[in-house]
């Protein structure tokens, strides 16, 4: 009789088990949470944002007025590696880009699948902390991919947060949260 | 009254566990490996055209922009129809007592099972994405999680379909245990040992099993009962719940339902003609039980008519235009002709089985099964093309014309069916030997207190 | 800034989406192949292309393009662009706006700031923008069928050019109609530079006759500017001027003003021979037979004259005619000098001259004289022309005697073509120097005196192409580019003419690039005398059947055939597409035996031509229409082979026969039943009725109930309502939509089939007898139902309801159903039969590199096996309320224009907020025109239409 | 352990019926009976329970109903409320038919478990297999020889009396 109840205690483990790594799993298809690729140039984001506390908009300044953040072009790096450590390694491949006419082959860390519409500037004018997404890029000396990126990811923000502070638009009433931010599919989906 | 004995040829309860198990040893007969060897090219046609289908696009069908169904539900619901009748011969014959059941019931829910299989190839091709047909179960997923929309009556088609598969799959099986057994042994190459060893659980005979076991089957047969009207009541909800004149009827459950056990009956009727031949059953399938599905085939075949009638009163009544055209139009449309198959099928041929001869005749009552097999095909068609094809706005009325694809595709399902049922005739109990035995008991000692079946 | 930066631009985020690319990132994240391959795979396709690529990336598209309304410092990723120019689709010339997204232009539109044209453009003039994108374009100038570079062409044209001139041969500059003031003044000089040569206009549809009886009846030999606008009354004789008559989209804009139900609404009377888009919204037509034109006009000139002297008329067309004088105008498409005398002379009547025709400020379209052509082409026959300009023309097609001409090119020892397509005549010519397309050029246009019209370039040429104004500079040695003649012309010519305060000529300048339109004052149009000679009969035709030649909205006169927008655009009466086809009325049709789809030989003594026979309502009895454009053989693989020339038929349109071939062929029709079968589909009343019951016609309504709470309708709430008053059912609409949400094209078959992916579509009923019938058109797109039933059948959620009130297909959860398009009753969701995009089997427009960059990037093309459906531009709406919320301010109405709205130069459709009060929208929801398609489903549309008012 | 075992085979069910209620009136603890098929009236004399399987059948179907509802109407109101097609949030009516689907399924499926587990029946189940012909044509009565009180000659008399075919003992090995 032990013996039963032993095993079908085990049996019983065993199955929540399997249920249970089967959701954890399942929350995790589709997401490339923690990649770190290696990038061309060893640009640290770290010495930059963290350390010498350049605002992220004055790179990614794409954030503020369109749907792409974008990567830098080389010559907004040459705004002050024209003369701040010329002779780094790192700049001198930057620098030889330039020279030859090549565009630096950055490899892209988050990516969202097409059919997923998203829009920086969007997010940047509700005020949404870019490290809300992109995780605490000013201590990353290579860029990783810090948070799921998934839909339930995007959604549980969604849910949770006033999307618009009210008190920034009392007059846009109507387009306040429910019709800005919200929960219709349309909203990232057509 | 008296009736006339169930099984003729009054074999012993030995000559029963013979009689059955003679697959177990002998060879498969020519019939047997000819019939085989068509269904597996049809089977094989299938699978390939549906390969092509899946590649390619559902472009490879005759849809079109109003008709979005044709072929594809139209065989859905038609398979599904057809396995109607097994549940119904084995749960609800079950339950009251009917003991005509008994040697067909086996046969009879081997066909339900590979007629839902078939019925469930279609719901899952018709999808232009099949690959993504698990969104319809509601699981936690990355996606919010996002569910299913319940309100949907193809989702609950999805509950329906595959908790009717797998009670009748149950069903089936425990049924089954105790000639497995026989079976088991009986057995005498080691694959077979060791198969049926497998799947008779060490089934042993005990009577304390036998008699939870008997309770088992009552109580599968009261689950089983409502399954089948629900599954196919929610299979016409598809259409009735829908906006489409012609679809959007409330006699579409009760018509469906008996609909199912009219063309299951027949199928039923066409199986057991052949199965009989075939596997020399004679004795054990005889005319009285021929006899019994006819009746029953007549009495579905006239309610169904009185269907069409009520069908064709009440969009008169109705009063809306869109209905009266509907059905107008489903008459003396373009598709007229499917209508006039479907009536004749249906309704005018079942009548000729108020004629003892004709029912009790075993050419005629095949044919009669086949015809009425191609008509229920038919009805399900001209509910759902001929109602699509023509609905409110004139400017999208389009024809329809199948493709090699879905004739195809329809033979293959053919393919499979028979091809399932060919090999279950070969290796498992085509008769239900633990249910027929007290009955060729009964006729050997008559006198005795007669035991239920 | 340099091209070194137009690199980095190129090298950012976008460059990693490349092919090669995606290959390597795919095995790192095996489940995204397929999401990948989407849209940003489509859109950045544009950026490894050649010569795109680069301009692409340029802070700025082209140097020196001013931006419409934003000037950007830079282009913004991801961010649109519009800059105003001026449609070279067809002499028109109408203002348009060119959306351009990371350097390609991805969309046209009309410029609201044009006074002629007000926003609209046609289907064709939006559908230039994929022929930008036509891989069948040259993309190098060829020298005797070689591709040659632009210096060795020069140098030996000039060669040829200067041999000419030795010999003292003739040159001649063969061209369709220039509304180029500039071009105009730079063929004047290049004329003058080389002695002999001159300037021969051709039009393949030709107003000619119109010339030469202004000519003769007033002393003017000139277009009028036809004032649809000032009508009162509109009487047409086969003159499809909504459809393909001179200047469409004004004339719609124009005609639709007054259209609007009230006392003083226009009426139109129209008499034709085909059914044509114009006849179909008339409010009495009158089917004639071609050779009707004349006595018809006749007679209504005497009745008009016996009014005038007080005889009285029982004819009511004249009575009404008399009734508006000086309000009315009387117009002819006729090719028939003698038919537009008698016309002028019942306008001239009327006293319309100097009000509805304008003969001061004249239109310069269809500039082309029919004679000179024949006159040009005798010559080249005589061997007397040494050197042949062709300037978009393409006569070898579109010249009736098409042999003549080539015959007569083949004696022409240096033939040199601008065609930017090795087409029928550029196929045989020496020289071939392909146009850049107007996209990528500089130009201006006039098409009406005083209504100045500026052509910029929004993208670099893709392919080393060059403006045939460049190319005449060069050959005449003038050291400048076309730019600067452009501007050095409008500082000498334009300039002074301009009555706005401008600082200086730069500030005019910049100004007009930017607005794109420019208006000088016009002339005070005056009355003139009819001083022609009207004739007294018009002669009978011989014996048979009258061919009455038209052209199809969206082909035209055939230049653009290898357009599958096009091409696969239903003819808005007929709603075929790819075909022409021999238009019979039914009465004849049986007479003869002939079904819908029998190929027949339409015959008389000198050509026959296999057709297609096609049964139309209203078509007038013993008259075969045939369209014009069809059977090109050299345009592209869209186009060639799709129907039959009939340009062969213009100088012998009588005495034909029809006869069986005993083939069958399936015409691919967008919709093949014509009657409402008396349903309540499109509403309609007469105005007299509609003056007294602002409600008529519309009185039935049912009364909604509702079983559960419905959902708050709090923030937005989308709605639109579409005026069938105002529709023509011009089908701009359609490839507005198209070009908008990525629509594939799915050719021939696939619309045979009734598979065509069009969002919207033009539902055309008739009604009444089958000889004369009246028609309806009604765009028909995605109901938005607040109680959809397709939402409640989806098993998966991927069509649902948003908050803001539409209904959204989401097509990445969709697994293909097909359920909601079931359950759809207005059956306007579409579904991805086949894989459209990147298949062999589809090669129209997403199958190339360059078919692929008109894609609209913020719209996913769509995959195999999903459904689709109208999104009410879900984009747009997007992107207007992240504009208003990036500015701090609420959306103003009529701010977000869906795309079928902005197209419509009829101004039909009206999208806005129904939660707000004062917004256009929802104050036609209380409109007594008012009314839901299908209302009694209780589906609850947010779509509503406004019903049709015949003024009868 | 080991088990002893009285079989007595027989080949009709009259006898075997007569044999159990003889053995029971005298006393015997009947192991069990083993029949082809069910032999009416057996069960009676055996003194068997009637099976509670109905009672598991009926607390799964509650469950899986439970289930079922709850797991509609917190998705379709709480986790995610969706507007599809203007119908409620909580549409009841909607959610019944996947409710009994999911009803029977639980409850069929549960009952057929519990019948197994009961019965001890499972692929390569160590019930023992008293005669081959048992699932043919023969009925075997068996009685456990568990301790003295069990005269093993009585029994066999019994069983002779009633027409058996053989009898034998048999020790099995549990």
């Amino acid at each position: 009789m032990l013996r039963k109840v032993f095993i079908g205690t085990a049996l019983l483990a065993t199955i929540i088990l399997i249920i249970s790594l089967i959701i954890q799993e399942s929350r995790r298809v589709g997401s490339n949470q923690g990649y770190e690729p290696d990038q061309p140039i060893a640009y640290s984001h770290k010495v930059h944002a963290g350390d010498n506390k350049i605002p992220c908009l004055y790179c990614h300044f794409g954030a503020e007025q369109g749907r792409h953040a974008g990567i830098p072009p080389a010559n907004v790096c040459m705004n002050c590696h024209s003369k701040i450590k010329k002779d780094s390694p790192e700049i001198v491949k930057l620098r030889e880009a330039i020279d030859k006419n090549q565009p630096i082959d950055w490899i892209k860390v988050h990516r969202l699948p097409d059919f997923a519409y998203f829009n920086h500037s969007q997010h940047v004018t509700a005020n949404v902390p870019c490290q809300e997404c992109h995780g605490p890029v000013e201590t990353m000396t290579r860029m990783r991919q810090d948070q799921p990126l998934t839909m339930g990811w995007c959604i549980s923000c969604h849910r949770e947060r006033g999307i618009m502070p009210p008190e920034e638009h009392q007059d846009l009433n109507r387009d306040k949260t429910k019709a800005i931010g919200g929960m219709d599919c349309a909203k990232c989906h057509y | 009254m008296i009736h006339p004995p169930l099984i003729d040829g009054r074999p012993t309860v030995q000559q029963v566990t013979k009689d059955i198990c003679r697959p177990l040893h002998a060879r498969p007969g020519l019939a047997w490996i000819a019939a085989f060897l068509c269904a597996l090219t049809a089977l094989l046609m299938g699978v390939g055209l549906v390969t092509y289908e899946i590649r390619t696009g559902i472009g490879t069908w005759g849809l079109n922009k109003t008709i979005g169904w044709a072929f594809d539900i139209t065989n859905f619901v038609f398979w599904v129809g057809i396995g109607h009748a097994g549940t119904l011969i084995s749960a609800i014959l079950l339950l009251f007592r009917q003991k005509w059941r008994t040697s067909i019931n086996r046969a009879a829910e081997a066909m339900t099972i590979f007629a839902v299989l078939c019925a469930a190839v279609f719901p899952v091709i018709h999808m232009g994405r099949p690959w993504l047909a698990f969104w319809v179960f509601p699981y936690p997923n990355t996606r919010g999680p996002l569910w299913v929309n319940f309100r949907s009556p193809l989702l609950w088609d999805v509950f329906a379909i595959s908790t009717y598969f797998t009670i009748s799959l149950v069903f089936w099986y425990i049924g089954m245990i105790p000639d497995l057994a026989t079976f088991r042994d009986r057995a005498e190459k080691k694959w077979q040992k060791v198969v049926y060893g497998f799947l008779s659980v060490g089934w042993n005979g005990s009577n304390r099993t036998w008699s939870r076991y008997e309770t088992l089957c009552l109580i599968l047969a009261g689950l089983a009962t409502p399954l089948v009207v629900s599954v196919h009541t929610i299979v016409s909800m598809d259409f009735a719940t829908s906006v489409i004149p012609g679809w959007h009827t409330t006699i579409f459950p009760p018509y469906f339902v008996v609909g199912a056990v009219f063309s299951g009956f027949a199928m039923v009727t066409t199986l057991l003609i052949v199965t009989r031949k075939v596997m020399n059953l004679e004795n054990y399938i005889t005319m009285r039980h021929l006899e019994a599905v006819a009746k029953v085939i007549l009495t579905t075949g006239s309610i169904v008519g009185l269907a069409y009638l009520t069908e064709l009163f009440t969009s008169w009544y109705s009063g809306s235009s869109y209905e009266q055209f509907a059905f107008k139009n489903r008459i003396i449309g373009p598709y007229g002709w499917t209508y006039v198959i479907m009536v004749t099928c249906n309704v005018i041929t079942p009548q000729f089985l108020w004629v003892k001869k004709i029912r009790t005749n075993i050419v005629t009552l095949f044919i009669i099964s086949i015809i009425v097999n191609i008509g229920m095909w038919f009805e399900r068609f001209v509910i759902i093309m001929t109602s699509l094809h023509r609905d409110y706005l004139p400017s999208s009325w389009a024809m329809y014309r199948p493709t090699f694809v879905e004739v195809g595709t329809l033979i293959g399902t053919f393919g499979l069916f028979f091809t399932c049922f060919l090999i279950f005739a070969r290796v498992l109990p085509v008769i239900a030997m633990w249910e027929v035995k007290p009955l060729a008991a009964e006729l050997i000692s008559p006198h005795r207190e007669s035991s239920h079946g | 800034m340099n091209s070194d930066d137009k690199k980095y631009w190129k090298g950012l985020e976008e460059l990693r989406e490349e092919p090669q690319f995606l290959e390597v990132r795919s095995k790192e994240f095996p489940e995204e192949i397929s999401q990948t391959t989407r849209r940003n795979f489509l859109k950045l396709m544009g950026f490894s292309f050649t010569g795109a690529a680069l301009a692409a990336c340029a802070r700025m598209p082209v140097e020196k393009a001013i931006p419409f309304l934003i000037k950007p410092e830079e282009v913004v990723p991801g961010v649109a662009n519009w800059y105003a120019t001026t449609c070279a689709g067809c002499t028109a010339s109408c203002g348009l706006l060119a959306k351009v997204r990371d350097g390609r232009p991805i969309k046209i539109e009309g410029n609201a700031e044009s006074p002629l044209f007000q926003g609209g453009a046609c289907a064709v003039g939006q559908a230039t923008v994929l022929s930008l994108y036509d891989d069948e374009r040259l993309k190098k100038p060829l020298w005797l069928g070689n591709a040659a570079s632009w210096e060795e062409i020069d140098q030996s044209i000039g060669k040829e050019l200067k041999d000419i001139v030795n010999r003292g041969g003739k040159i001649v500059i063969l061209s369709g109609t220039i509304v180029s003031p500039t071009t105009r003044a730079l063929l004047n000089e290049w004329c003058q530079t080389f002695t002999n040569a001159r300037h021969v206009v051709y039009d393949a549809v030709s107003a000619s006759a119109i010339l030469s009886a202004n000519e003769k009846s007033f002393g003017v030999k000139a277009l009028p500017h036809y004032r649809f606008d000032l009508a009162k009354l509109v009487v047409g004789l086969n003159a499809d001027f909504l459809g393909t008559w001179i200047s469409p989209v004004e004339f719609t804009r124009a005609y639709t003003q007054h259209r609007m139900p009230s006392h003083d609404m226009t009426r139109h009377i129209q008499f034709e021979s085909g059914m044509s888009l114009t006849g179909s919204n008339a409010d009495r037509r009158i089917p004639i037979n071609p050779s009707e034109e004349g006595p018809t006009a006749l007679t209504l000139l005497k009745e008009i004259s016996n009014l005038k002297s007080g005889a009285g008329s029982s004819n009511e067309t004249a009575q009404d005619l008399w009734k508006h004088r000086g309000e009315s105008l009387v117009v002819s498409g006729s090719n028939h000098v003698d038919v537009q005398i008698v016309v002028n002379a019942m306008n001239a009547l009327l006293g319309n001259i100097g009000k509805t025709v304008d003969l001061d400020n004249v239109s310069l379209q269809k500039q082309g004289v029919d004679d000179e052509m024949n006159r040009l082409v005798d010559e080249m026959n005589r061997g007397e022309i040494q050197g042949l300009i062709l300037y978009g023309v393409n006569p070898a097609y579109d010249f009736p005697d098409s042999d003549r001409f080539i015959s007569g090119l083949k004696k022409v020892p240096c033939s040199v073509s601008f065609s930017d397509r090795l087409d029928e005549t550029s196929s045989l010519v020496q020289a071939v120097c392909p146009d850049a397309h107007f996209l990528e050029s500089w130009n201006d246009a006039e098409p009406v005196q005083g209504a100045l019209s500026l052509t910029q370039p929004v993208l670099r040429p893709l392919f080393a192409t060059r403006s045939a104004q460049e190319s005449l500079l060069t050959w005449m040695g003038k050291n400048v580019d076309y730019y600067t003649y452009l501007r050095d012309y409008w500082r000498e010519k334009i300039y002074p003419l301009s009555t706005g305060l401008y600082l200086t000529f730069d500030n005019f300048w910049d100004l007009s690039v930017q607005n794109g339109v420019l208006s000088l004052p016009a002339q005070t149009p005056t009355e003139r005398n009819f001083s022609g000679s009207v004739p007294i009969a018009f002669q009978n035709p011989p014996k048979g059947l009258e061919v009455h030649l038209y052209e199809k909205i969206g082909l035209r006169d055939g230049r653009h055939a290898n357009n599958p927008w096009l091409q696969e655009l239903p003819d808005p009466v007929t709603k075929i597409t790819w075909d022409n086809y021999a238009a019979l009325s039914p009465k004849t049709a049986s007479a003869l035996g002939l079904e819908e789809g029998d190929v027949v030989l339409v015959k008389n003594d000198y050509v026959s031509l296999e057709l297609p026979v096609q049964i139309q309502p209203g078509q007038a009895a013993l008259t075969v229409s045939v369209a014009l454009g069809y059977g090109r053989t050299h345009c592209g693989k869209a186009g060639n082979n799709v129907g039959v020339n009939a340009y062969p038929l213009i100088p012998h349109p009588t005495g034909f026969r029809v006869e069986k071939t005993g083939r069958k062929v399936a015409l691919a029709a967008t919709q093949t039943h014509h009657s409402m079968e008396g349903r309540p589909i499109v509403k309609e009343t007469i105005l007299a009725e509609y003056i007294n019951n602002p409600s008529a016609g519309n009185e039935e309504h049912e009364k909604l109930l509702t079983l559960w709470e419905e959902w708050p309708k709090e923030g937005r709430a989308w709605g639109m309502s579409i005026d069938l008053n105002a529709c023509t059912g011009c089908s701009a609409c359609i490839i507005s939509c198209q070009a908008e949400n990525n629509v594939p094209v799915v050719g021939k078959d696939e619309v045979t089939r009734r598979r065509e992916m069009h969002w919207i579509r033009l539902d055309r009923y008739y009604s009444g007898p089958e000889e004369n019938p009246e028609t309806v058109h009604q765009p028909m797109m995605c109901q938005h139902c607040g109680n959809a039933p397709c939402e409640t059948v989806c098993p998966v959620l991927a069509t649902v309801h948003s908050t803001d009130g539409l209904n959204q297909q989401v097509y990445n959860r969709c697994v293909g159903t097909r359920y909601c398009a079931n359950n759809c009753p207005y059956k306007v969701r579409r579904f991805n039969w086949f894989d459209y995009a990147h298949n062999d089997q589809f090669d129209y427009t997403m199958n190339s590199e360059l078919g692929t960059m008109v894609l609209n990037p913020d719209i996913v093309v769509r995959s195999r096996g999903v459904m689709e459906k109208c999104s009410l531009c879900i984009q747009r709406i997007q992107e207007g309320k992240l504009q208003a919320k990036r500015e701090g301010r609420p959306l103003k109405d009529g701010e977000i224009r869906v795309a079928c709205e902005q197209s419509c130069p009829a101004q039909a459709i009206t999208f806005g907020d129904l939660n707000e009060k004062e917004s256009r929208v929802a104050q036609q929801n209380h409109d007594g025109r008012f009314y839901h398609v299908l209302e009694e489903l209780n589906v609850r549309p947010v779509v509503g239409y406004l019903t049709k008012v015949r003024n009868k | 352990m080991v088990k002893n075992f009285m079989v007595g085979v027989f080949s009709d069910e009259q006898k075997l019926l007569k044999t159990v209620c003889a053995l029971r009136g005298v006393g015997f603890q009947i192991h069990d009976v083993f029949t082809p098929y069910v032999v009416h009236g057996l069960d009676d004399a055996m003194g068997l329970r009637r099976s509670r399987l109905g009672v598991v059948t009926f607390l799964a179907g509650l469950t899986g109903l439970a289930l079922a509802m709850a797991l509609q109407f917190w998705t379709a109101v709480f986790d995610w409320r969706i507007n599809v097609g203007g119908k409620p949030d909580n549409s009841t009516l909607a959610f019944l038919p996947v409710a009994f689907e999911i009803t029977v399924l639980i409850g069929g499926l549960a009952t057929a478990l519990a019948f197994f587990l009961r019965s001890q029946l499972f692929p390569g189940s160590k019930l023992r297999i008293f005669n081959r012909h048992i699932t043919d044509h023969l009925f075997a009565v068996v009685l456990e020889i568990r301790d003295a009180s069990i005269n093993p000659d009585k029994a066999r008399k019994i069983f002779w009396d009633m027409g058996v075919l053989e009898v034998r003992e048999e020790s099995v090995n549990t």
